[in-house]
């Protein structure tokens, strides 16, 4: 059980340090603001969240289990407003999608 | 254990460094405020991994505290970049 | 005296004493008050961790860091704030009554 | 060793943001700079156990002081640059590098033991009541010194009142906006402050025995107001992020300005 369980964990924190990875490799590869806040959401949400989800299960008591939860709903909400935010802000700056590249 | 979780907080942390490189450069002010958000959920990542990994609760206190305050200065800074971008002529380049 | 161990406390006592180099300089070489201000917060950034190393070498009684620095440490932070908060407000205050002649900043 | 590595790059990147705060291109790009700088900077904190420390940083350095920064470098006007010439540039380089070279003297070659009143800490704590041995430091030990802290904050608080417009106080903590009006926003602040004032106030009933205390907890709860503030007036307000400083104590009325006579020309 102990096993499963670990392994569970392993596998959830290195699939969030991926979502984190290719977050970085978004808001470096792709072009222009909007496209690079879709690579950060990535990163936010499935990152954090898997790392949290691997965390759950050795965080010792309920009430840190709990708290982990809770930090990781923060994030998520924040980050969808956020992104929210600056997606309004990026689409009245340029319309998108017109396959304009900067580099 | 807790050298695996270490490791793993390493290993956020390198990414968002490199991620904060390009979002630093520009060259939009929105580029720049992404920083704080990448910085805000990476930060709280490393806390998380950190304190499982200590097995110090107050480290969750700390995490919760800057998941909270990250989020706020991110709302702050788009809020005060919006509001000059309608006060007038600010194109945010 | 004997050189320290190469240890998180050394390792952050160096960022710390950069931090205050590189804050000094900024407040010295940058014009316009805002600009100075953010870099004094940086300089007042990095006296805060040498406190915080301090405390971390006098570690002891079962404590992670000797707590007496850390408290002071807190208050330091508290204060530097309310400073930083009345200085912005200063700012301000110079920026609209120099509004014509459009120098914001000085130095 | 490994947490050396992770100590490490935590050092690393903050010298960078530091440096790139200072050589910033603009005011807005400095001040994203330098919450990030709060930001890294709390962990920094914690990893040198400091977590009283470190949730301080989180809240304040990371968080209010960037707002109430964050305002004025959306206003303020870049100031117009007068580099001072290179010979000033190499010299004052070079003596801010003394400094640094100084205190990095100071921390390499400690004085052996290293000075430490823990020990007189531990024996006194339990006279206190307390089991947070820095909130025992605070209320107890130095507990005149906390007072006048309370008087700094409150002494900054009344500058404020008196040097800024009645205009930048605005954005006061109405009444919660309408279900679907103004965008994600209001919706943001309409579940995330009651949230955040439970985590408030949690943070300063846990500071009695664990770290967390008055001033951190506090402030997360001004956040909270700010923040109601300013999805409150979210479409029709101009200045929205209320005012400069300490903006949880806001003005009572608006007739009771307190207004140099200077400025009413």
């Amino acid at each position: 059980m102990s096993v499963l369980l670990g392994l569970f964990s392993a596998v959830s924190i290195v699939a969030g340090i991926v979502f984190f990875v290719a977050g970085t490799v978004g808001l470096l590869r792709f072009p222009d603001a909007l496209t690079r806040l879709h690579a950060l959401t990535k990163a936010d949400n499935l990152g954090l969240g898997l790392i949290v989800l691997g965390l759950l299960p050795y965080s010792g008591s309920l009430g840190a289990a709990l708290k982990l939860v809770v930090i990781w709903a923060l994030v998520q909400f924040a980050g969808a407003t956020v992104a929210q935010m600056i997606g309004a802000l990026a689409a009245g700056e340029h319309p998108p999608f017109r396959g304009r590249r900067r580099r | 254990m807790a050298d695996a979780l270490t490791l793993a907080a390493i290993a956020v942390l390198a990414a968002v460094a490199l991620g904060l490189v390009r979002v630093l450069r520009g060259p939009s002010r929105l580029d720049r405020m992404m920083a704080v958000q990448l910085l805000g959920s990476g930060g709280v990542a490393v806390l998380a991994l950190l304190a499982v990994a200590s097995a110090t609760d107050a480290i969750l206190d700390v995490a919760l505290t800057l998941a909270l305050l990250a989020a706020f200065a991110s709302v702050a800074l788009a809020r005060a970049l919006g509001d000059a971008r309608k006060d007038g002529g600010e194109t945010g380049r | 005296m004997s050189l320290a161990p190469l240890d998180a406390a050394t390792l952050y006592g160096l960022m710390g004493a950069i931090l205050v180099g590189l804050g000094l300089h900024g407040v010295v070489i940058l014009s316009g008050f805002l600009r100075r201000l953010l870099a004094f917060n940086l300089l007042g950034g990095g006296v805060f961790i040498l406190f915080g190393v301090i405390a971390r070498r006098g570690a002891g009684a079962g404590f992670s860091g000797d707590p007496v620095p850390q408290a002071l440490v807190i208050t330091g932070i508290v204060v530097a704030f309310c400073a930083t908060a009345l200085a912005i407000t200063l700012i301000e205050w110079l920026a609209e009554d120099d509004g014509d002649d459009a120098s914001g900043g000085g130095s | 060793m490994i947490a050396l590595v992770l100590d490490g790059g935590i050092a690393l990147l903050t010298i960078g943001i530091a440096a790139w705060t200072i050589r910033a291109a603009d005011d807005f790009a400095a001040v994203v700079g330098f919450v990030a700088y709060g930001l890294i900077l709390t962990l920094a904190w914690t990893r040198l156990g400091a977590y009283d420390v470190a949730l301080t940083e989180a809240a304040i350095g990371g968080g209010a002081t960037g707002v109430i920064l964050m305002r004025a470098g959306a206003r303020v006007k870049p100031a117009p640059v007068a580099r001072p010439s290179k010979r000033a540039r190499i010299l004052v380089g070079a003596l801010s590098a003394a400094v640094a070279a100084g205190l990095s003297a100071i921390v390499l070659l400690p004085p052996q033991p290293a000075p430490s009143l823990a020990l007189e800490v531990r024996q006194h704590l339990a006279s206190t009541g307390l089991g947070n041995p820095i909130g025992g430091v605070l209320m107890a030990y130095r507990a005149a010194d906390t007072f006048l802290e309370t008087v700094v904050v409150l002494l900054a608080l009344f500058g404020v009142w008196s040097l800024g417009r009645d205009a930048h106080w605005g954005g006061r903590a109405g009444p919660a906006p309408r279900p679907g009006e103004g965008g994600a926003l209001p919706l943001f602040a309409r579940v995330l402050v009651p949230a955040g004032i439970v985590i408030g106030i949690y943070i300063v009933w846990v500071g009695a025995d664990a770290p967390g205390g008055k001033f951190q907890g506090a402030t997360i709860l001004a956040a909270m107001a700010i923040l109601a503030g300013m999805a409150g007036r979210y479409p029709p307000g101009r200045s929205s992020l209320s005012a400069s400083a300490l903006p949880a104590f806001r003005s009572p009325a608006p007739s009771s300005p307190i207004r140099p006579a200077s400025r009413s020309r």
